[in-house]
């Protein structure tokens, strides 16, 4: 089993699919004989041809729509728009067109096709290449979204997203494409949409988060690995459909709550959460749910702004700190 | 021109009065409180869905908008499973989920509009390109106002086709307002088929209430674009005989101007053409009238006795994960 | 004081401010000669003329990007779009240039500028006339929210947004526009920006809502007289900022919340509240936080349909039960 | 042609040169990893912002992109401040807020780009509109490529330009690519000027590597623009001799093609006719050339000692009330 990075993954995620699917096609800014911004296409126009690695022009909301046209004749597109801060110029299409597709037709049509977007912060990106736009759509009935955390996930989301006859918008974490490195299995494997993983058990705080927060809070545990307390490490994977079960049942046997993620603070996934957990495991909390995110500014670019901006590590040990000493 | 044989003829005719006929009855339907929301009629621009669907096969797709009540029908909606849809009965397309026009059917080929203008252009051009991948020789025929031609997706949706020289039939109807605003107000130019240039591919301006002319002008296209020719913007000028819905007033439309364009009514003028041609005698028209009428008053009886959906299905259809069992 | 109507509230206070300073302009489809879909500007372009009262082409995106440059130039756009449900053409103009133009030139350049758009259900409008998309705008920093209830805050609101020296979506739900109804001052008066309305004082429960909700809560409130219960109930009239302070008040006093809210249930604003209060009031917090909002599903046509789909005045006796009874 | 007085000759191929040797400082800094994040530079571009600009006054408005540096400067940005802002520096006209060209001045009429390509385009009508409607002569100044042209908002912002015939002129920079794409991917046509049409104004196309050629089509723009005519749109062809970005290696771009194109770099061939003619001496080239590099020096040293602005700076300017007291 090689070690291949996140970005090596969603390639190989991608190449699985249109070889074993020839409905499967990518299309989008740059995908083909180039092979994308960060290369997550290389390879697959010289494989599968121009019919099913599409370059288009710079057209976001035709992007989509295409793609969405294409999947109502059957076919799987995985669209890529080349910075997620640009799926604002096919947020229309998204959100009245494809979300509702099914909906509207009571069924008769549906849209199985994959939007890829590279996504967040931490490479000095500033306001336009480091967005986390999954709060919007995570409020938007008929989309599934999902940000992985790690290649080997990433390889097993997407395959799964391609599979999906709903459309699932898939985030990628750029911080992550080359910094996560997994051993990561060259067949084919999948892992269910909707599904939070439990990265650590434990049973003091439920800390749950997704994306490249997921390592944040690593070397937040590991920081607080002299404190002797019992952290459990949930990663959401899906944002929409959240898995209320894994959730409910960790914050059943901890009854602490911390969350953290990139996305502003305010009615991200976290706030959510937060909520349902106040509605429905109310009797279970024996302490506030603190969030750590990111404040309800644009992404700002030079360093220490950036710096500031994300949430880190210590936020993260000062939160459950916080939930602990309560 | 019309070197068509009579059935075909008859045929036009019969599609364009069942069009008139059909909206004559939602308007009456509107007055008596049945039909909620808003009510778009294509009064006077009956040439343009007939004349254009009239050469498409059960595998080609269109994407009507909401004037284009004759598409739904030629395409194969049948008159009461269409007003079922229209007064939000569980027998129409979308089972009462969205309003009017807003059906759609995978097997008739017909993508469901939104009302967001424009936004079906580049979906129709992903449908077209599907077809073009498969080395299909379907097609498909995007319909919209020149109001909507002057959204973004309008100009993305045609780049994406001239470049790919997919098999999309573009058909402007225009009919000279945008709701209130008249065609000077929303472009400075007269002629939406002068944008086909931009995208590297013919348009013509026809007259859109000539059935003739209209029926030609997609001929070729259609022909064109089965071949590999690519896409071809077709824009019908007509006139909006109507309110922009049934309870706009229009009061901005001038009165000789309305006047002007009733005098040019395409079914009056196609009707004229086949009775001095011999082709229609009085009883036969009377037939076609007749049968349509109680066509129609079978859809009516059918639409108005069909059952409401049941509230709790509201929350059906979001995901395949609650689609029926 | 004359009685009128919410939407002729909202055109008073247009004209008010285009009289008052001569920079206020209205943009926008079919707002001239005809006075808008909803009558809205009705007599404007008559007063004030084509360059202050401007007809655009349907073109979401420049009403918002051309609103955008006239206010960079001074001016004080009005921009109507012409249902909140055509907001996602415009979605870039708003959330990518509008709402960071202050941040991102440090404060050198700002957006005077409101965007109005009649929101909301009720009205058998479906899924593309119904829509209340406040919850993405709340999730955007740089942008206000605004959603009034009444005609005479729809005035005092809308004026204060003018004036307001940053972008204002201004949502206006439709099926209040001729159903609200007020003794509405002909002299100016302003409603800041980010101050709650406590409707009714009240221990028991707080009720907080906005927009039509408001009249649902309150004749749920009719319902539940008979009972003896003390129920404060505070409109938001802005959905962003929130105003905290008031918030947090009545919950102190009351220890039991109930959010109503007509926004799908997922990350509407009432998840930020929850999440608000879970983390900040804990100890404040007797009861479960409920929340009576729309089911995650576009909004259906058919009356049935519709009438399901919209939160109503028994769920929201039911959700006072729940948390008197908890 | 050329009936320019020496002086303007010499200001326009200082602003070339300028713009030339300000870039290759910004190459040296990203390879000592003093620029964080992506750098677009205009190499063999330079004579479209220098030749446009040139024309412009102090109270008229541009909204420049990411190949546009050049613009920045002559419309007023001091190189010392463009070069702090390239580094994130407080002392840039971001304060470090936002990354490389995405600066913008009130004072200096520079409308910030944002990455979103042609988004600004509808902003700059909304300003030439704002002219308008005063009564004044002033003019917006829209620059993109042709890759940007493709984007909805080109679309909807012409279009409301075209209507209004606002005082706008829309410099597009064909450069033959937009990022790994070749523009016959890009589009069905050969120029971007053809679709001027579709909006009512007047397209041309021009060479954008001839300084002369810019300046005068430029001229006529804004000289019509400035006088009621409305908008055209100049489409400049040029080549983009650089990489996207500087870590693009750019092997999509043909080396013959490239080759070919280095061979009609816009600064030799003006310092050519400026040589040929009399205009530019050898010391006299050394001078402008060694005062350019000395306004550099100081300009790199001043954005070098400037600080970072600090990390709780990142709260502020959100809205009015988190402004500075
Ligand atoms: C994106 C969008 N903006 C605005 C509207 C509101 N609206 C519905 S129909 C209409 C006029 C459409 O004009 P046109 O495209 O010419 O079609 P027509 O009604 O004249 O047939 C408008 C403005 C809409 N449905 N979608
Ligand atoms: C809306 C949007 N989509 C994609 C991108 C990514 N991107 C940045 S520059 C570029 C190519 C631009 O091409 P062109 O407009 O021709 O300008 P050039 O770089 O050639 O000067 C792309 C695709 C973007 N910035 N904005
Ligand atoms: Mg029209
Ligand atoms: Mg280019």
């Amino acid at each position: 089993m090689p070690e291949i990075t996140m970005v090596e993954a969603i390639r190989l995620a991608m190449k699985e699919e249109m070889e074993r699917d020839e409905s499967v096609m990518v299309i989008g800014e740059d995908v083909g004989m180039y092979g994308g911004a960060f290369r997550a296409t290389e390879g697959l126009y010289q494989q599968f041809g121009p019919n099913r690695v599409v370059d288009t022009p710079i057209s976001e909301s035709a992007i989509v729509g295409v793609a969405l046209g294409l999947a109502i004749m059957g076919f799987r597109p995985v669209a890529e728009i080349q910075f997620a801060d640009f799926i604002s110029c096919g947020f229309d299409q998204i959100v009245n067109q494809t979300a509702t597709l099914r909906y509207r037709t009571a069924g008769d049509m549906f849209a199985p096709m994959v939007i890829r977007a590279p996504s967040a912060a931490g490479v000095h990106g500033g306001l336009y290449h480091s967005q986390s736009p999954e709060g919007w759509f995570a409020h938007t009935p008929g989309v599934k979204v999902i940000v992985p955390s790690s290649a080997y996930d990433a390889k097993g989301l997407l395959k799964a997203a391609i599979r999906d006859d709903d459309p699932v918008i898939f985030f990628e974490p750029k911080y992550l494409y080359r910094r996560a490195k997994d051993d990561v299995p060259e067949d084919d494997y999948v892992i269910p949409i909707g599904k939070a993983n439990v990265l650590q058990e434990g049973d003091d705080v439920s800390l749950i988060t997704y994306g490249s927060m997921v390592h944040h809070c690593r070397s937040a545990l590991e920081k607080l690995e002299a404190e002797d307390l019992s952290i459990e490490l949930i990663d959401l994977r899906s944002i929409m459909p959240l898995d209320k079960e894994t959730i409910y049942a960790s914050v059943k046997k901890t009854n602490r709550v911390v969350l953290a993620y990139e996305d502003h603070k305010t009615l991200g996934i976290g706030a959510e959460i937060a909520a349902l957990l106040s509605e429905e495991l109310f009797e279970y909390l024996d302490t506030p749910i603190v969030r750590v995110a990111a404040p309800d500014t644009p992404v700002p670019y030079s360093p220490p702004l950036e710096e500031f901006y994300l949430p880190k590590e210590e936020d993260i040990v000062k939160a459950v700190h916080k939930v602990i000493e309560y | 021109m019309p070197a068509l044989p009579k059935k075909k003829l008859l045929r036009l005719y019969h599609d364009m009065m069942l069009t008139r006929m059909f909206e004559d009855r939602l308007s009456k339907l509107y007055r008596q409180g049945k039909i909620l929301g808003g009510l778009y009629l294509s009064t006077g621009q009956e040439a343009i869905p007939v004349g254009t669907c009239a050469h498409l096969r059960e595998d080609d797709v269109i994407s009507p908008v909401h004037r284009d009540l004759g598409a739904f029908l030629i395409k194969g909606i049948e008159p009461r499973f269409l007003m079922a849809q229209i007064l939000g009965k569980e027998t129409g397309p979308s089972k009462g989920r969205d309003s009017f026009l807003h059906a759609g059917s995978k097997r008739l080929g017909i993508i469901p509009p939104t009302s967001i203008l424009a936004s079906t252009i580049p979906i129709a051009a992903g449908v077209a390109f599907a077809f073009k991948v498969r080395g299909e020789d379907s097609i498909a025929v995007s319909y919209f106002g020149e109001g909507g031609s002057n959204r973004g997706d309008f100009h993305e949706g045609l780049n994406f086709a001239g470049i790919h020289k997919v098999p999309l039939v573009l058909v402007c109807e225009n009919n000279k307002y945008a709701y209130s605003t008249p065609v000077e107000k929303e472009m400075a130019i007269c002629c939406v088929s002068y944008r086909a240039e931009s995208y590297g591919f013919e348009g013509v301006t026809i007259d859109g209430n000539d059935i003739f002319a209209v029926y030609d002008a997609m001929e070729k296209a259609v022909e064109k674009a089965r071949n590999g020719g690519g896409p071809t913007l077709i824009e019908c000028m007509t006139y909006r005989i109507k309110g922009h819905s049934e309870h706009d007033e229009a009061k901005y439309q001038p009165a000789e101007e309305k006047e002007e364009w009733k005098q040019k009514d395409p079914i009056a003028r196609f009707k004229k053409f086949l009775t001095e041609s011999g082709h229609l005698g009085e009883s036969e028209e009377q037939d076609i009238i007749d049968k349509i009428a109680s066509a129609l008053d079978e859809a009516v009886k059918f639409a108005e006795e069909s059952p409401f959906p049941p509230g709790e299905d509201a929350l059906k259809h979001v995901f395949a994960t609650n689609e029926e069992p």
